[in-house]
């Protein structure tokens, strides 16, 4: 009950704010939180990175075996996307099997992976029709602080380009680094009355889950979209959000880039 | 499996134009157990959608004392895909029910049924493309079939990219070997789109791609909405023809 | 508690009428409902029905894999009946694996076509020991009006007559029919007080659950039964039921063999 | 596996007649924990009932105001056929879980126990033909050990057609290779037969054949039902001559 | 609730009479209720037992399979062991999945089976890296009066000296008896103030469940050991009862082998 | 696999002494949403630690009138270990927060906070060996941070046989090839070790070996008791330096 009254009040407080053309933490609407990215920070994992959003926090690990190729595409390799919400992450979160939000979670940031073709599935095939290695993305939450669609899609591709393929575990052939191609960025906006918000924080969500996240590659094509939230997106705003969100990404993707290869340089991100 | 060539002299496989939806065939009340319910075929594609409710919640900590709690079910048959699928919900199902879900609640009156559940259960019997959009039309119709008050209509469409063409309300093939898909329903009221109510896209579309691809969606989803705006009028007018008793009974 | 008393109400009023010697519906005692049946409506499967009971409507579907015969059964092909009772069919399934009555149901029908040899299954031996067909019984109810057991017995066979064996698509021969070599028939009954009365709706199942199932050959033997619901069966009706389900099941027979030959003459059910 | 002569010189493959019941063996109270309980082989089927209740029922909307509800639920121990079974229910157990409880209900008195639960668990230690059957013999001991009010005894039996003949009792390779398969049991009370409780059949039958097999799990039935009988008397007597402080820290 | 009155005055009394220096049941604090072997006792199992401790009941089955080895042990045999609380051992056992009381008694039983070496593994290697012996110790509890982690330890290694490995009905070879060359014996105690008990009965465990388990191998080594229950141990009553277990776990193999001896004399317990 | 060698010239393969810990590193306080958390090191162990509570249980049946119910989730993210591991609760890990719940118990003041519960979950985000006493370091600390009132501190550490030596803290091959591994945890109150809260074994040892791993422990307990407390510490002095005005809007 309690919690219910507090609710009402961050709710009012968050609109008001809103109104007066404010965010509750001084951001710009169209700002993103601080980012961080770590990477190589499982040292038995192929690739992994841990990103923060602020205070979200989200660690992705990449882990590579030797198997069957699909059929109908019997010479690339293979991208196995799995999230985890594990109680650890959220007061919301219980134990259990993956619920509707993190399917929708895991398969959002496959979709931008896959559909940008980030990775190069034809290098990864080894025997055509009989060996290809297959990639588990795993994203593990560890602090829901908002946002975490955006935070797991670029911890995914950054532990994705700190991957290396463990060949010689396998015995065939040498390592080698994983074939990235592209860095898809997702963009999540908060939609609130006439306003939209980037990257919203778990507090400005007291106003309601109205989301959109609009996943964009290196050449500025969209490769993946998501509505998320019981509500109605005017078209007005579709497109205003899709514009904002494509030059976003490109902004995001060079804090990303300079953030790995500062990790490099540090020596702090240590290949595995 | 060699990509097959798409498009021949400005045409599509099965012969339509870039702007052209499938045949569609809609039916409402078509269960005698549900409360409103809803054959429809788009292509190959056939949805059966049935709804249920307003009706009570069990157990009781799952109620909202404010309005009313909404579930969507999106199942396909075992036998509605080539290959034989195992019984029971997958991820891809499971996400198609939440925007599904999340599509229609703003939409459904949910504040005159407080405590109360409205289910709303969709099953695919045969599946080509655009099962979700498909099933969405149906759900809607299921929903005024069953007297369920609704701010408008949710009429639903995709269109995909198709070596380099924008076309509407794509077929299986179009699908596996497009270049982008676009699932999308709206909010249709008083003949008009209001509002965009399920987006969902992947592939690789440049902005004003995206743009077109919308322009092309509203189009096609005014055609499904006058169908299904006709199939709930036969019905309505099948009713008034039949005997008052038959109706008591059930 | 409303629908307690209406209950209670519908289940006085169909006694009342049942020991004045009528049933709701105007029925006789012995009487099915309409009995229609289309085959060939989901042109992806390799077989399919649907059947109408009255109100009643049942789906089933036949795939067809090849697969590893049983290693007691090294020249047989297999059968596997499954039932989904979907939430849409009734207001009282619920989402979730299968309850007791799915089970039951697919069991009995299973049991139907099984011990009858509906399906010749030495024909369906591809390599002995090694490779056989899989024939994949898939019930999918959609109304529940009462009596899903004869309706999903009617279409289970009705679907299996309409298969075709789809041995190009597996490069295993040429396509071929399905060899069926019997139409087992099942013939449900509710046992209120003294009476029985066939292909019960659901209306008339609130007086109770007593049910018993007798299947049988194209020629009059019994090959299944189940007695079904929590109560005792007098000697005396059993054999009255039994006699009667045997007399009913050949006459049901007719009209599904007249049925199927008439889609297939009008062209509307076509075959897979 | 070539199907093996199973009738020689009119004897059955374990030297039986007909209609003769496999060595039965019955004991009534042998779990400390249970309310009720009962051991019993069949063949070589062993088996292990308890019955706890009437009890309360958790959680309590699965109460039903008006009279007890039973639970039935038949398990194999994985050891207990020869390849070894995986734990846990599978369609089979479910099925027949159901139609044993079913079998039950109609005669225990449940209208004496609302609001409360009565649970019969049985296990199978090790299997031969005709699990069900001995199951339920045990089961019903178990009940009456308990004190559960009764309207009479539930007693069990399978029937098959062997090489044309019908004869009681199946055992594992007449199950196997037979032509059919009549599980059944009786409601007894008062030394006679009053009606039927579970009834099963798979196989190929004619009608005479039917009535045939009737006829002879009458008559196995009422064998079963003084061994039945007996155990029980026999738990009376021993806890009679037993001191009694002990019986009380039961 | 009068359950609940039931269980105070349980503990009170059982409180009082251990401060007295005595068990309910009149026996001494490091004395085991009376132990109870038949082994051979399921007939289509490679090796059974069924072993008494007082009125608790535990059965084991011995199933065996050839499969492949694990990667790290190709010349080995392996050993899984699971346990099932069916709901007819107690009113507080329910039907379901393993719970972490189930599991524990699994993974405690299987630790001193394991570690003492008990099986010789190596010899139930059939071909290295390929196909090697695969044991099921099936735990199957029956009647819960207390302390069914030592009746269900003595019962598995019980079973396991019954066992024939069933070389012939796999065709790789003649039938031979399983190698056990260890006898582990788990010895359980309740710890209750500065008191401990051996072989706890259910009505002593109303103070509280707070036991130790302490198996030993035949040369008196500790094989396993495990706490369970919410309570904390001091380190002097933790040498005291690991003193005591290992003296006791002496006196209970004798008995389980002159127990086992005297079955076979008596041609009892058959070989299967 | 060929089993290295351990033990070269009274050295451990990473250098180490018989009665050394690995590197161990600890932080308080490092997530924003849990009550209480901490994230430790211990060689490449990684561990990350939250507590939530005291907070309401849902559902109400499951509350305790007179203590709060305690959780303790042991979990394994899929990449933290060489073959990557489904995600989802295995018997170990079962097993692992049974143990590990119940060394918490007795020591939580649950009396103070009937009817609520408090949950600990603890990932496991890299796996050396000894990811259970890690974790429940890791674990006391995150309560203590919570506020959550303790008797003490729980502290746990692994002693292992290799070749022959007692070792203190093994690492991965020393426990997959050692003779013996024993992980203990204790409550540590002022400064003194009181009483055992955590004790398992696995191996083979004798009886004076099993007290000297006992006496080892204790040692090495101590050790990683000051580092927790400092953890705790470091973490109150950073909020007393930090301006009160963020603390608030937390």
């Amino acid at each position: 009950m309690a919690e219910d009254i507090l609710m009402d009040i961050k709710r009012d407080y968050v609109l008001s704010r809103i109104r007066s053309g404010e965010r509750i933490d001084g951001r710009g609407f169209d700002e993103f939180r601080q980012i961080s990215v770590q990477t190589g920070i499982i040292e038995k994992a192929e690739g992994s990175a841990l990103v923060k959003l602020g205070n979200t926090q989200v660690i992705v690990g990449i882990k590579m075996q030797v198997g069957e190729p699909f059929p109908d595409t019997p010479e690339k390799g293979i991208i196995i996307t799995n999230s985890e919400l594990v109680p650890l992450a959220s007061p919301t979160f219980e134990p259990g099997p993956p619920d509707e939000n993190s399917v929708e979670l895991a398969r959002v940031v496959d979709r931008g992976i896959r559909e940008s073709e980030a990775v190069n599935l034809e290098e990864l095939c080894i025997e055509e029709g009989e060996k290809v290695w297959v990639i588990f993305i795993d994203i593990h939450a560890l602090d829901d602080d908002g946002n975490l669609m955006d935070a797991s899609a670029i911890a995914a591709i950054s532990a994705l380009m700190n991957t290396t393929v463990p060949a010689e575990k396998f015995e065939v052939g040498e390592d080698f680094r994983l074939p990235v191609q592209d860095i898809p960025i997702s963009v999540t906006s908060l939609i609130v009355d006439d306003y939209s918000l980037v990257d919203p924080c778990r507090d400005e969500m007291s106003v309601g889950n109205n989301l959109i996240t609009i996943t964009s590659d290196k050449n500025g094509n969209v490769v993946a979209m998501q509505k998320s939230g019981s509500y109605l997106l005017s078209e007005e705003k579709f497109y205003e959000v899709l514009e904002l969100s494509v030059a976003k990404a490109e902004e995001v993707r060079k804090q990303v880039v300079s953030q790995i290869n500062q990790g490099d340089k540090d020596g702090e991100n240590e290949e595995s | 499996m060699q990509k097959p060539k798409l498009i021949v002299d400005g045409k599509r496989l099965d012969g339509r134009g870039f702007e052209e939806l499938r045949p569609i065939k809609i039916e409402a009340g078509v269960l005698k157990r549900a409360d409103g319910s809803c054959y429809l075929e788009m292509g190959k594609n056939k949805i059966i959608a049935a709804v249920y409710g307003p009706r009570e919640v069990h157990p009781r900590h799952l109620q909202d004392p404010s309005k009313a709690v909404i579930r969507y079910r999106y199942n396909m048959a075992p036998f509605s895909v080539e290959e034989r699928k195992k019984p029971g919900p997958d991820r891809r199902s499971v996400e198609i029910s939440k925007v599904s879900r999340e599509a229609l609640e703003p939409v459904i009156m949910k504040e005159l049924f407080p405590r109360s559940g409205i289910d709303v259960f969709v099953e695919v019997l045969q599946a080509d493309a655009g099962t979700r959009t498909a099933c969405l039309n149906a759900a809607s119709v299921a929903l005024i079939d069953a007297g369920v008050a609704m701010r408008g209509m949710v009429t639903s469409v995709a269109v995909a990219k198709v070596e380099g063409n924008i076309v509407l309300d794509p077929m299986k093939e179009e699908d596996n070997y497009g270049e982008a898909d676009v699932p999308i329903a709206f909010l249709i009221r008083n003949d008009r789109i209001e509002s965009i109510a399920l987006l969902q896209m992947d592939g690789r579309l440049t902005l004003e791609e995206m743009k077109k691809a919308m322009e092309l969606a509203k189009k096609g989803a005014m055609q499904i909405y006058r169908l299904q705006r006709e199939a709930i009028m036969k019905k309505y007018m099948k009713e008034e023809t039949e005997e008052p008793e038959e109706e008591n009974e059930q």
